[in-house]
């Protein structure tokens, strides 16, 4: 009986959600591939005739410090935000989902080692090894991409792991065996389409966080590099200006929470059809 | 005489549907009653109804008078006196029923404490005599364990030790033995039948398996897409159904009465709640059917002494 | 002695996880390029002073013999001089560690201050209007970047109201309470929106489950129910949750820390990766990999209390 | 109302100034960044430097227009004739911190020290025309040459040669003079008019009052006024100012200049901008070719020449120091004794500049890549402004932002093609900058590669030079040459802005960064 009103309230969910966090990120993504037409101005000219100027209908967010127009700033910022969200999150979701998965069914010495790789990387706070790596290979998007990847897939991997072990006990693998098909078979035909769903969602949680970190490394000045516009570096640019140009700062922080809650009702969506379809 | 619970009118709305629309039945001091039908007939939903464990999405309206007040409009701190203390429940999953993270004897005390302000050793002396009577050996070391520490079985009877620790006069049985291998569901079954003689309760048992009906209860309510289809003693009933759709029950088992086994022999599958067909509900599935099946409403109407049917074939169907 | 077992096995594996981490961290630190004399001299920096510092710091030696020396400090727990501050590593970790500590488990605390009752609130009323605002003010902070948050907070509660100091610490257990409320507040927020997430997510499973109908056919008060059988149950996800993100806390820490002017071992770490310091960056990294190491085994051990599956 | 009223109150005490100076008290100081090694003769951090003075008295004191001399633990010196022996007489009963004499051994000492290359870290070079340093009767410290120094003075009046207490350092624990002096340093005893109470690192310094400083304040009383100073560290420029605004500090330093505005305008707070001995510039590599083996344009005087002339430093000024700087007119700032410049180099033209890029080979244009520190808003003020100016004479700036340790690393191996650079004087004379930025043999100027034998023969010449008008002269040439030459772009000197709660009196940061203390005092 509790099944039927779940399944009541599940038929009314997901369009809301699902289709609520497609429409933010389309608009985001429209800003972000076409930028020069939705921006009036560009994003990086200086203009000494406005500086600092609060919204006004010709600059409805704005100008910053150096008479930027914070409008067209936040717009052209959507690009590389994006590219964050996604460039930060693809490797490590597909290379942790694989690893993952493989491991869950296998299982044995490599799963071990997994382990171990498991316990030193998470025991090391996330940001200190990103910044190191970072340091390492030196500032900038590029390599903050690599820096994250390369610590990333772990909870992909873990995620999956753990999926594919409740999954693999199931009935369908043992038939699967029974019938003489090979690991790898039974890895990507079985086993993953049905233990990707939690991996999915993570995936959209893990955009939005990852244009956190974006800005959290901009703070530290190992982000994106100025003059380039990312909403967390221009965040920080407004930092010095909170109280006397608040606009330079809420605009920018105010396409973050837009896109953070495209990403989390879009995984929210996703998660509930992928309930459902189970 | 007067029955113990009257249910009159019962609904339970969901968003657009009403799996349960107007179901009217009473219960007897002492009598054990059986309510079958398929899943999703709304038998389940009908006994937490009664006892309002439905969530706030689901809109309850009828009446189901017990000892002279309406349980369903009864304000909560009396409802929850009749919870456990006069009306008690046990679920088809001892597994799922049982918190997992508390001990057995602690979910049997917290019930006497409630309802007979039983605390303490008194509580455990208590706890321990309802596992003996529930037939779980060496009762007083397990208080303490945890329901993942007990077999099927010992859950089953755990759940029911604690559903009746605080000596209800009704126990509403959902499904208690459809999890169960069969050697066990004898035995509880056993264990119900002994338990309401020994503490004079009376019985309703929900299941879509006749055999335990035809085992355990005196009447028995045949429910279909939220209606009562029809009603009698059990025996009655079994041997000259006076609905179509009893009647497709019973022809679905091999050896109907007997053998236990789930309700697949009908034909296409129950109307979705939220798109009830006109007239009977059953029509659209039903080999009796005629064209005034499928118009008006249908009333439950005597078909044999004691019986009630919502046929208006009865008479043909109790002569097939 | 079965739970000494398992307690000597878990710490044998913490001590491994952290000389690897060890290793690990020292050898990212000899790829890093810079050099820590060239940052203590700065732009006054000659080719023979350079030589000379070099000589100082023991830099001219080969990576191996550094090794070596770091092996030793490793397992005796000497983690050696700081070569910006000319301190022994461990005074510094003496000074920071406990205003981590109290900093992240302040923010643990509150996070769960923050989670439980509005994931409750939430929960209780799917759908309902208090239910949305909730979940959008949680949206809302678990978006905003830490340095953000923080600085809002300082600007409203401390610059504006004078409720709050505007960053530093106190003197003395009860005054760093207070001055550390508002950066614990900032790492907290958004935690708790982490956790009420999935606290919400696991009380709409645990207020759906089999068990909390059966307690409520008990006839067992709301109260009774709510606390006794769905808040246990909800805790045990909520609990490794948290565990999780202790990684994550200290690494808010580092931005909180920056912002709130707290002398503690994340800002410090950071300070020390740019600056080159590898003996305070490897001492540190191994302080934070133990430290969050015992939170993991606390979780476990909890989980364990919490839920008696687990001891199997 | 209330506002009005707080206005009221506050232009009288503008009309009516406190006359006397209160004492007591204890300032707190925000830094922006922590001190790390509180040894005067190993400290080589400006974060060091700038407060190593108010722990360590020296000989003499920068006078304060920064361009002379006057008396400190000395009360008078002589010079002789030949410039070979200069002869100090020490005060009377001059205490340390701790109550102990200082004796004339401990001056011996500590200049022995400071002025040793193998002890006396990176600024021994200050006091490297000393051949020896002798003591004579009750109160003389007689200081033998080797050469006439015409900046000896100036030394003595800088911060590594600070006076400390040889008993102390020595009874340090610790095998060697190094390890003894990490020992001291944490818990140092000084001569200065406060001395270090409590050091939590990363957190907060507390100096209090010295109570044996020699020096008498206004009120014939001994100096200082204040009781104590709090050191804060606050590394983030926003919480710095916040906790100021709040009453939790008295004084902020490094105020970014985009709040210098805001921070005037707030009538409790004095926004000061002191004058600095500081300059922003751009450092070329002058070499034929890079490291990568390409060809270099920037070796061509023309094209650094055309540059020059393609910067306009008004719009450099205006976006980075927001109006607060002033252009640059030699390669020294306009504070150091005999710097050099009737006006502002490289006026901005165009014209010029395409024409001498023409003449070089390089109308079409060319490629540069300077080097940023990462992160920093400054540099990236300051590029994007390049690069839309530079683009008018058809070169292309390309950015490459480097953490700063790897760029250190870069521009210490030579390997670059540009940078951004800021330099502040440690010493008021032209010497050390020169020997920085024009001396080929420090570190082939600034890492340049250019090098002018010309003006290492005058700079060799200037270093022995007593006679004031032909050392001027010397170093107008060296400018002029400099100038000419433009291994750098000449772009702005900028002052430090350091905010104060107004109730803070007679601080002042001098033009090279020492924060003084000793005459501050605080209203009641």
């Amino acid at each position: 009986m509790s099944a039927t009103i779940a399944a009541r309230r599940r038929f009314v969910l997901p369009p809301w959600s699902l289709l609520g966090g497609a429409a933010i990120l389309l608009v985001l993504l429209a800003c972000a591939v076409v930028p020069e037409y939705i921006a009036p101005y560009s994003p990086t000219n200086f203009d000494f005739r406005s500086l600092l100027q609060p919204p006004t209908l010709a600059h409805p967010f704005g100008t910053d410090n150096f008479g930027r127009d914070i409008l067209s700033r936040t717009i052209w910022a959507s690009s590389v935000d994006l590219q964050i969200a996604i460039f930060a999150t693809l490797f490590p979701a597909i290379f942790g989902t694989l690893v993952g998965s493989v491991l869950g069914y296998v299982g044995g010495w490599p799963d071990a080692i997994f382990r171990r790789i498991v316990d030193v990387l998470i025991t090391i706070p996330f940001l200190v090894l990103v910044i190191v790596i970072v340091a390492v290979l030196g500032p900038g998007l590029g390599n903050m991409y690599i820096a994250v990847s390369a610590v990333n897939w772990i909870i992909y991997a873990r995620l999956m792991r753990g999926e594919v072990l409740a999954q693999a006990s199931r009935d369908y693998a043992a038939a699967g065996r029974v019938m003489g098909y090979g690991p790898i078979r039974i890895i990507f035909r079985h086993l993953l389409p049905n233990a990707v769903a939690p991996v999915l969602v993570y995936w959209m949680t893990d955009m939005a966080l990852e244009i956190l970190l974006g800005s959290s490394l901009g703070y530290l000045g190992l982000g994106a590099q100025p003059p380039t516009a990312e909403w967390g570096v221009l965040i920080a640019d407004g930092k010095n200006f909170m109280t006397t140009a608040w606009w330079m700062s809420i605009f920018p922080g105010i396409a973050i929470v837009l896109a953070g809650t495209g990403f989390s009702l879009l995984g929210d969506g996703l998660a509930s059809m992928l309930r459902r379809g189970r | 005489m007067t029955p113990l619970l009257s249910i009159r009118g019962l609904s339970v709305q969901i968003g657009r549907g009403t799996p349960v629309d107007g179901i009217d039945l009473d219960i007897a001091p002492g009598e054990t009653l059986g309510i079958v039908g398929e899943s999703g007939s709304g038998k389940s939903l009908s006994l937490r109804a009664i006892l309002r464990l439905l969530p706030p999405q689901a809109k309850v309206t009828g009446t189901a008078i017990w000892n002279g007040v309406d349980l369903l409009t009864l304000p909560e701190p009396d409802m929850r006196r009749v919870r456990g203390g006069q009306i008690a429940m046990v679920f088809q999953e001892p597994m799922t029923a049982l918190n997992p993270v508390l001990p057995i004897g602690l979910q049997i005390t917290e019930s006497l404490g409630v309802h007979l302000n039983l605390r303490g050793a008194a509580a455990k002396t208590r706890a321990t005599e309802l596992l003996d009577l529930v037939g779980i050996p060496d009762a007083s070391r397990r208080l303490s364990n945890y329901p993942h520490e007990f077999s099927g079985g010992m859950r089953q009877r755990a759940m029911i030790a604690a559903a009746l620790a605080s000596g209800p006069k009704l126990l509403l049985a959902d499904e208690p033995t459809t999890a169960l291998d069969v050697t066990i569901q004898d035995q509880i079954l056993k264990l119900l039948l002994r338990l309401k003689e020994e503490l004079a309760m009376s019985v309703v048992i929900v299941t879509h398996d006749l055999g335990v009906v035809a085992g355990t209860c005196d009447r028995v309510a045949v429910l279909y897409a939220g209606k009562v289809m029809e009603t009698g003693p059990v025996r009655t009933l079994f041997t000259r159904p006076s609905h179509a759709y009893t009647l497709g029950l019973l022809r679905s088992l091999p050896d109907a009465a007997h053998a236990r086994q789930r309700l697949e022999g009908i034909a296409g599958s129950p109307p979705d709640p939220g798109a009830l067909p006109p007239g009977c509900r059953f029509a659209p599935r039903c080999g009796f059917a005629l064209d005034a099946c499928r118009i008006g409403d249908r009333v439950l109407a005597p078909s044999a002494p004691d019986q009630l049917s919502a046929c208006i074939r009865a008479e043909t169907v109790m002569a097939a | 002695m079965y739970v000494l077992a398992i307690l000597g096995r878990r710490l044998g594996q913490i001590v491994a996880t952290v000389v690897l981490v060890a290793l690990l961290i020292f050898g990212l630190m000899r790829l890093l390029p810079g050099d820590p004399a060239l940052m203590l001299l700065g732009d006054r920096a000659t080719d023979a002073s350079i030589a000379q510092m070099h000589h100082d710091l023991g830099l001219d030696r080969s990576v191996a013999v550094q090794f070596w020396e770091f092996l030793v400090h490793t397992v005796t727990l000497q983690l050696g001089d700081s070569i910006t501050m000319r301190v022994p590593v461990i005074s510094l970790v003496r000074d920071g560690l406990p205003i981590t500590l109290l900093l992240t488990g302040m923010a643990a605390f509150l996070a769960l201050l923050i989670a439980v009752p509005l994931a409750f609130v939430s929960a209780l009323r799917p759908g309902s209007w208090m239910d949305a605002a909730i979940r959008t003010v949680a949206q809302i902070s678990l978006s905003m970047p830490v340095f953000y948050i923080g600085l809002v907070l300082l600007i409203v509660l401390a610059a504006g109201l004078h409720w709050f100091p505007v960053g530093g610490i106190g003197n003395g257990f009860f005054q760093d309470l207070y001055y550390l409320f508002l950066p614990a507040l900032t790492l907290a927020l958004s935690l708790s929106a982490v956790l009420l997430r999935n606290l919400r997510q696991s009380l709409l499973e645990v207020l759906n489950a089999e068990y909390v109908n059966f307690a409520t056919a008990k006839g067992l008060p709301r109260r009774m129910i709510l606390t006794r059988h769905v808040l246990r149950n909800a805790w045990v996800s909520t609990v490794t949750l948290l565990g999780l993100n202790i990684g994550s806390l200290v690494g808010g820490a580092v931005i909180t820390e920056t912002v709130f002017a707290i002398p503690g071992l994340g800002r410090l770490t950071i300070d020390s990766i740019f600056a080159r310091d590898y003996p305070v960056v490897q001492g540190l990294t191994m302080v934070l990999a133990i430290m969050v190491s015992v939170v993991f085994l606390l979780v476990d051990t909890v989980q364990v209390l919490l839920d008696p599956r687990m001891s199997k | 109302m209330i506002r009005l009223a707080a206005a009221l109150l506050l232009s009288t005490s503008l009309a009516f100034p406190a006359l006397a100076q209160t004492r007591g008290g204890t300032l707190v100081f925000g830094r922006a960044i922590e001190s790390q090694f509180l040894d005067p003769v190993h400290t080589s951090q400006n974060a060091d430097i700038w407060l190593s003075l108010n722990l360590y008295d020296t000989l003499l004191l920068a006078s304060a227009d920064g361009k002379g001399v006057e008396p400190g633990l000395a009360s008078a010196y002589k010079v002789s004739d030949d410039g070979k022996t200069i002869t100090f007489t020490m005060r009377a009963g001059l205490k340390f911190s701790d109550g102990s004499p200082i004796e004339l051994s401990d001056v011996k000492w500590s200049l022995d020290r400071a002025r040793t290359k193998a002890s006396g870290g990176d600024f021994a070079f200050l006091l490297g025309s000393i051949e020896s340093v002798d003591t004579a009767g009750a109160d003389q410290v007689i200081l033998h040459m080797a050469h006439p120094d015409p900046v000896i003075l100036q030394a003595l009046a800088t911060f590594n040669s600070g006076i400390m207490p040889e008993k102390l350092v020595m009874a340090a624990p610790g095998a060697t003079l190094d390890d003894k002096s990490k020992a001291f340093a944490d818990h140092p005893v000084g001569s200065g008019p406060f001395m270090l109470t409590s050091w939590k690192r990363n957190t907060e310094m507390v100096m209090s009052k010295n109570p044996y400083y020699w020096k008498d304040g206004k009120d014939g009383k001994k100096l200082p006024y204040l009781d104590a100073i709090r050191f804060v560290i606050i590394p983030d420029d926003a919480t710095r100012i916040l906790k100021l605004r709040a009453g939790e500090l008295d004084v902020a330093e490094f105020v970014p200049y985009s709040r210098v505005a805001e921070l005037k305008a707030d009538p409790k707070l004095d926004m000061e901008l002191y004058p600095a001995a500081q300059t922003n510039y751009f450092a070329f590599n002058a070499r034929p070719t890079l490291k990568d083996g390409t060809k270099n344009p920037l070796s061509d005087v023309r094209v650094r020449q055309a540059l020059n002339y393609a910067t306009d430093k008004d719009a450099l000024i205006q976006v980075v120091t927001y109006g607060t700087g002033t252009a640059a007119r030699s390669y020294m700032p306009m504070s150091t004794p005999l710097s050099y410049g009737p006006q502002p180099l490289y006026p901005y033209d165009i014209a010029k500049a395409k024409a001498l890029l023409k003449d070089a080979g390089y109308a079409n244009g060319m490629d540069i890549t300077c080097m940023v520190l990462a992160g920093s808003q400054d540099d990236a003020a300051k590029l994007a402004t390049l690069q839309q100016l530079w683009s008018q004479v058809g070169v292309r700036l390309k950015i490459e932002q480097l953490e700063n340790a790897t760029r250190l690393s870069r521009y210490n191996a030579g390997d670059f093609q540009m940078r951004t650079s800021l330099w502040t004087n440690d010493i008021n004379d032209p010497n050390e900058i020169t020997s920085i930025f024009a001396y080929y043999a420090t570190r082939q100027n600034n890492r340049s590669g250019w090098d002018d034998k010309r003006i290492d023969e005058l700079f060799d010449q200037s270093q022995a030079e007593l006679d004031p008008a032909k050392r001027a002269a010397e170093y107008k040439e060296i400018q002029e040459r400099y100038a000419e030459a433009a291994p750098i772009i000449f772009a702005f000197e900028v002052p430090y802005p350091v905010a104060l709660s107004k109730k803070v009196h007679d601080f002042v940061q001098i033009p090279l960064g020492n924060n003084i203390f000793v005459n501050t005092y605080l209203d009641k």
